[in-house]
């Protein structure tokens, strides 16, 4: 059995509606158990003070933010090669919640910003490519929402992901160019002791998988949604056509 | 309640603001499943009656 | 080149609208297409010019021997009648418009913009169109449109003569034309939609 | 081939054509520039490469709005996938067209435009490279936005939104070169980078738009 | 009248509709400045006021654009002409519809740009009133604009030429109201004159888009 | 009430194409015009519905009598059929809509939206616009491009019934629509050029 079975509409019904309690309980427990810990049960940091609560919320948004794209750029590949409608229909249901996901990082990290750098803003190369991003991603969404044709909006929405992605890339390597910024790198500066950084990673790693499953499970429960409307359609059209 | 000290405005802002918009999503989510799923059946029943 | 079609099946947004077609458009025979309005001509035709894929079916010698005229007519407003036609024979690689605007009496109005005509002389310069492109396969979507009964004729006179050199013709209308032609009634082709239950990709 | 092109500057050139008017909006939107942000000399020349860039693209990206969606309308686009014409090239001649009769005549326009907003001397000759190199990239791009969004009604704005961010890095190293030109620093890598842009632009979305449009065209 | 609002803001909201993009394009030409100008801070908080402004203004102008020509072209127009409907009440309620999709996200939006760019705090209230005030004029006068241009292929750049010099007093106290308010300066006298702008025009100007729309359906 | 034009000259572009037309439309009659491509009925349909002025001549009875259908439709793709209608039935300050749905057989169509049409509904859709309208003089400039057969009966028996509540209805149309109407030959009325020393404020 080849995993292009659930590319069957049907099929794919059938199989997320007998996972998705599990995937809903266990996000919302992973999240909540990660986001209790951090909040209540995690040390100040030297430096930052509370603030460094707002990791563990800032981090996994902005991962599943860029995670979001990935995951609809691969999926508009599959549609483009192998044009299984359920893929490109996860795309479109996954674009919403990567906008979102990208919202979460831009205003935690706004309001972070505020106290340590001073400043709600600034155009450091992270945050602008972030904005990009935001910015590929209303397109994308208006795109999908401005055709009527669903295999036609499915095909142009997934080419202007593909070139989008490229562009994206792109710039992420122009803006690092235009501009050193502000924004932690790859290490935090509370790794210099090792025992705080561990007190934040573990409900950072818990927040972590909680953010990637409740990401599925959204994407799951919205392509299911989207394959209805789509069938609603058609059965509109195909109820004119009879009548 | 843990001590957030100076910080406790920002912080607070950070999750209430998250928070609402993870909800948010979730609800808006869970809200049109529920309505294009009733529809979707509405229809299909309506439609395999007529013939 | 005889255009075969086999087993068609067309749609239109999503939605199969006529199925099951097959025909042979021999040279130096025509094809009247009718059927009620929203039946599927003008998918039908868009199909056979390959400006859409087919749902299901064959389309063979279409491939580069087709001049399409569709409901519009592709005219620039702000360039002449004359330059209007040089643009789409230089385009299909040939020269010469002096036929063409002699076959639609549209001699007199060489230097006038094509903006400034009337819906009827508009028709007539789209029409005169398919005489530069030196295709031998005519696709034409209700092609009288806004004609006056001397344009009809005119029109008619150039298909006949298109024949006579060995082109064919597939057209879509709701009048007579005055051609000897085969007529395809499209009605009864119409799709019928499957069970309800099968509940594929196509999510029909 | 070079029927096509010649229509389309014909085009652009006739009564109502867009010859000239996407100059005037890059010659606006510099004039607008001082009564928004104020008329200090100082103040001007530093944001001068930045705003010519950003005028320049404003303008490139206002003309392109009905570069396809007119040959949709009335049809032409239909005719020209059913003519010998592959629809690479068909895109390809349009955004060529495009460049010609906006990219170049902002080219030429750019350095009147930077006296009025104080350019120092020697910014003039790098603004005028960048902008030689870059606007071919803007007219590509566009030609791809364009061709993802003809057929839509008003979509025209939609466009925008497509392209703007597909612009980001041709504006960022175009506008680093005349920024630093202007400020006598050394340009080669951004130049170099804005070059690399454009060739490959050049070279490889012409694809993409074809593909776009067939779909379009369905 | 009631019914043509509804219908222009319901063509606004359906696919494809121009809701949203005005503002997007807003959010985009102010994303841009940074690119094209540079990252100091220090330089987009003195051009922020400015900047707005100007992006405010780009966004009316490019989402008037179809505001007429959509209904010109499929002839709903020349059907509007010989209803009941008198054609000065027709062209208000245009750009009533028009500031509506428009300028009102774009005053919503604003704060939140103002941010991206520095505005400095005591700015925002003053950039929001002066939009607020000032956006109803740019509707109404590029609604006269949209009636001269209407019926011209590719008359929207022409359009733009025509009425950015219209724009210029608007632009010039609007920006000066939202300047002085974020240099913490008083803004009484740009703001008058601001009012009294928007006041005039919103009362006087739909009598000259009717005139000309007359002319135009000839 | 009764349409009277008087020694009507109707100008395109700044020429004059027709001259000395005078008829009259009472109500319950119909006046069909007739004429080849390019004679100009298309300008005085525009004169009398007083979308452009006569050069000369005078058109009575029409003011805030007439509906005006042209040769493009006025539809919203993005509206659906309903919808449309629902928004010119209000802009004449009229509700109701079922009974021109009827008329044209649109009910099917109703939530459709109006771009998703087929060329010939868009046209019923343009046509049942009129009967929302409430205007006595119906004015209509080829009425029936693209309609099928039995669109054209369905447009015929509106208008018969529209005539048989007191309206009127002048109608330019290159097909026989079989009604009992009189006909206008509008070809004999085709402007003469003036002397052409006559060089006065019109240039001619
Ligand atoms: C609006 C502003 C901000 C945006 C858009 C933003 C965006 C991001 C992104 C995209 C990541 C990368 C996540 C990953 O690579 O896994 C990240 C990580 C991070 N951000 Fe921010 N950020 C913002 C502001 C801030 C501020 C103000 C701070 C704190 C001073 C901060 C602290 C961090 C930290 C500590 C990480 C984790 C770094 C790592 O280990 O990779 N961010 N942020
Ligand atoms: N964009 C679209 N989306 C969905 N359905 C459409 C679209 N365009 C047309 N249709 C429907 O597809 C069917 C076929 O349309 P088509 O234009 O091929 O008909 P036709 O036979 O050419 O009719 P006509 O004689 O009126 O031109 C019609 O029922 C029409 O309503
Ligand atoms: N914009 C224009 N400028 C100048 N002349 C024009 C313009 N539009 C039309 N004409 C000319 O005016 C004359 C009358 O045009 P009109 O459209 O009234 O004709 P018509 O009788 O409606 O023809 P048809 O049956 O083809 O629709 C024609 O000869 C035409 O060429
Ligand atoms: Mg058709
Ligand atoms: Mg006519």
């Amino acid at each position: 059995m080849s995993i292009w079975e659930y590319a069957n509409p049907k099929k794919f019904l059938a199989t997320t509606e007998k996972v998705m309690p599990a995937l809903w309980v266990s996000s919302a427990v992973l999240i909540s158990v990660g986001l209790v810990w951090g909040f209540f049960f995690t040390p100040d940091d030297y430096r930052q003070g509370s603030t460094v609560k707002i990791i563990f919320l800032h981090v996994p948004s902005a991962l599943m933010a860029i995670n979001a794209w990935f995951m609809m750029l691969v999926t508009s590949l599959v549609w483009v090669i192998r044009r299984h409608h359920v893929s490109a229909l996860a795309a479109r249901a996954a674009a919403p919640v990567g906008v979102v996901m990208t919202v979460i990082a831009l205003v935690t990290g706004a309001i972070w910003g505020q106290p340590m750098w001073g400043t709600w803003w600034a155009w450091d190369p992270r945050l602008t490519s972030f904005l990009v991003l935001f910015l590929f991603y209303l397109g994308y969404i208006a795109l999908w929402e401005a055709i009527d044709n669903p295999d036609t909006a499915a095909d142009l929405t997934s080419i202007l992901c593909l070139v989008g992605s490229v562009f994206a890339v792109l710039s992420r390597y122009a803006v690092n160019f235009w501009n050193q910024g502000l924004h932690q790198g790859a290490s935090l500066s509370l790794d210099e002791k090792e025992n705080v950084a561990d007190a934040f990673s573990n409900p950072l790693y818990v927040c972590m998988a909680g953010f990637v499953l409740l990401f599925i499970a959204l994407v799951f429960y919205r392509t299911g949604t989207e394959i209805r409307a789509r069938r609603i359609k058609a059965l509109m059209a195909r109820e004119r056509l009879e009548a | 309640m843990p001590d957030l000290g100076k910080y406790a405005d920002t912080v607070l802002s950070a999750y209430g603001a998250s928070l609402v918009l993870l909800v948010a999503l979730v609800v808006v989510t869970i809200l049109r499943g529920r309505k294009v799923r009733r529809e979707m059946e509405t229809l299909e029943t309506r439609m395999k009656r007529n013939g | 080149m005889t255009l075969t079609v086999t087993d068609l099946s067309v749609a239109r947004g999503g939605i199969p609208v006529l199925e099951g077609l097959s025909f042979a458009l021999a040279p130096g025979r025509a094809l009247i297409l009718r059927g009620p309005n929203g039946i599927g001509k003008t998918t039908l035709l868009r199909t056979v010019a390959g400006l859409q894929p087919p749902l299901t079916g064959q389309v063979e010698g279409a491939e580069d021997q087709i001049a399409y005229a569709a409901h519009s007519d592709g005219l620039k407003p702000t360039l002449t009648v004359a330059e209007n036609l040089i643009f789409w024979a230089s385009v299909f690689g040939r020269n010469g418009i002096e036929q063409a605007l002699d076959g639609f009496d549209l001699q007199a109005l060489r230097d006038r913009q094509a903006g400034a005509l009337s819906a009827g002389q508009k028709r007539r310069l789209g029409l005169s169109r398919m005489l530069v492109t030196g295709r031998p396969v005519w696709i034409m979507d209700e092609p009288t449109v806004s004609l006056d009964k001397t344009s009809v004729a005119m029109f008619a006179d150039a298909v006949r003569a298109h024949l006579g050199q060995g082109g064919s013709a597939l057209i879509a209308t709701h009048i007579d034309l005055g051609l000897e032609a085969d007529v395809l009634e499209v009605g009864p082709y119409k799709a019928k939609p499957p069970e309800i239950d099968d509940f594929d990709g196509g999510f029909l | 081939m070079i029927a096509l092109l010649l229509r389309d500057l014909k085009l652009a050139f006739r009564a109502g054509g867009g010859f000239g008017l996407g100059l005037a909006f890059f010659l606006i939107v510099t004039v607008m520039v001082p009564f928004s942000v104020g008329p200090q000399s100082e103040l001007l020349a530093r944001i001068a490469p930045g705003v010519l860039w950003l005028g320049a693209l404003l303008a490139c990206l206002l003309s392109l709005d009905r570069l396809l969606a007119l040959d949709w309308e009335d049809g032409s686009l239909d005719l020209l996938a059913t003519a010998p014409l592959p629809l690479e090239s068909t895109v390809s001649i349009k955004a060529l067209a495009h460049w010609i009769t906006t990219g170049l005549p902002l080219v030429m326009a750019a350095p009147v435009l930077g006296v009025l907003l104080n350019l120092p001397v020697q910014g003039f000759q790098w603004l005028v490279v960048s902008l030689l190199l870059g606007t071919p990239a803007l007219s590509v791009i566009g030609t791809f936005g364009a061709a993802l969004t003809v057929g839509l009604k008003r979509g025209g704005l939609l466009m925008s939104l497509l392209v703007m961010p597909l612009y980001v890095p041709t504006l960022i190293f175009g506008s680093e070169v005349a920024r630093r030109g202007a400020e006598g620093m050394a340009v080669q890598t951004p130049l170099l980078l804005l070059a690399g842009i454009s060739a490959a632009s050049i070279a490889l979305l012409p694809f993409a738009s074809a593909a776009v449009l067939r779909v379009n065209l369905r």
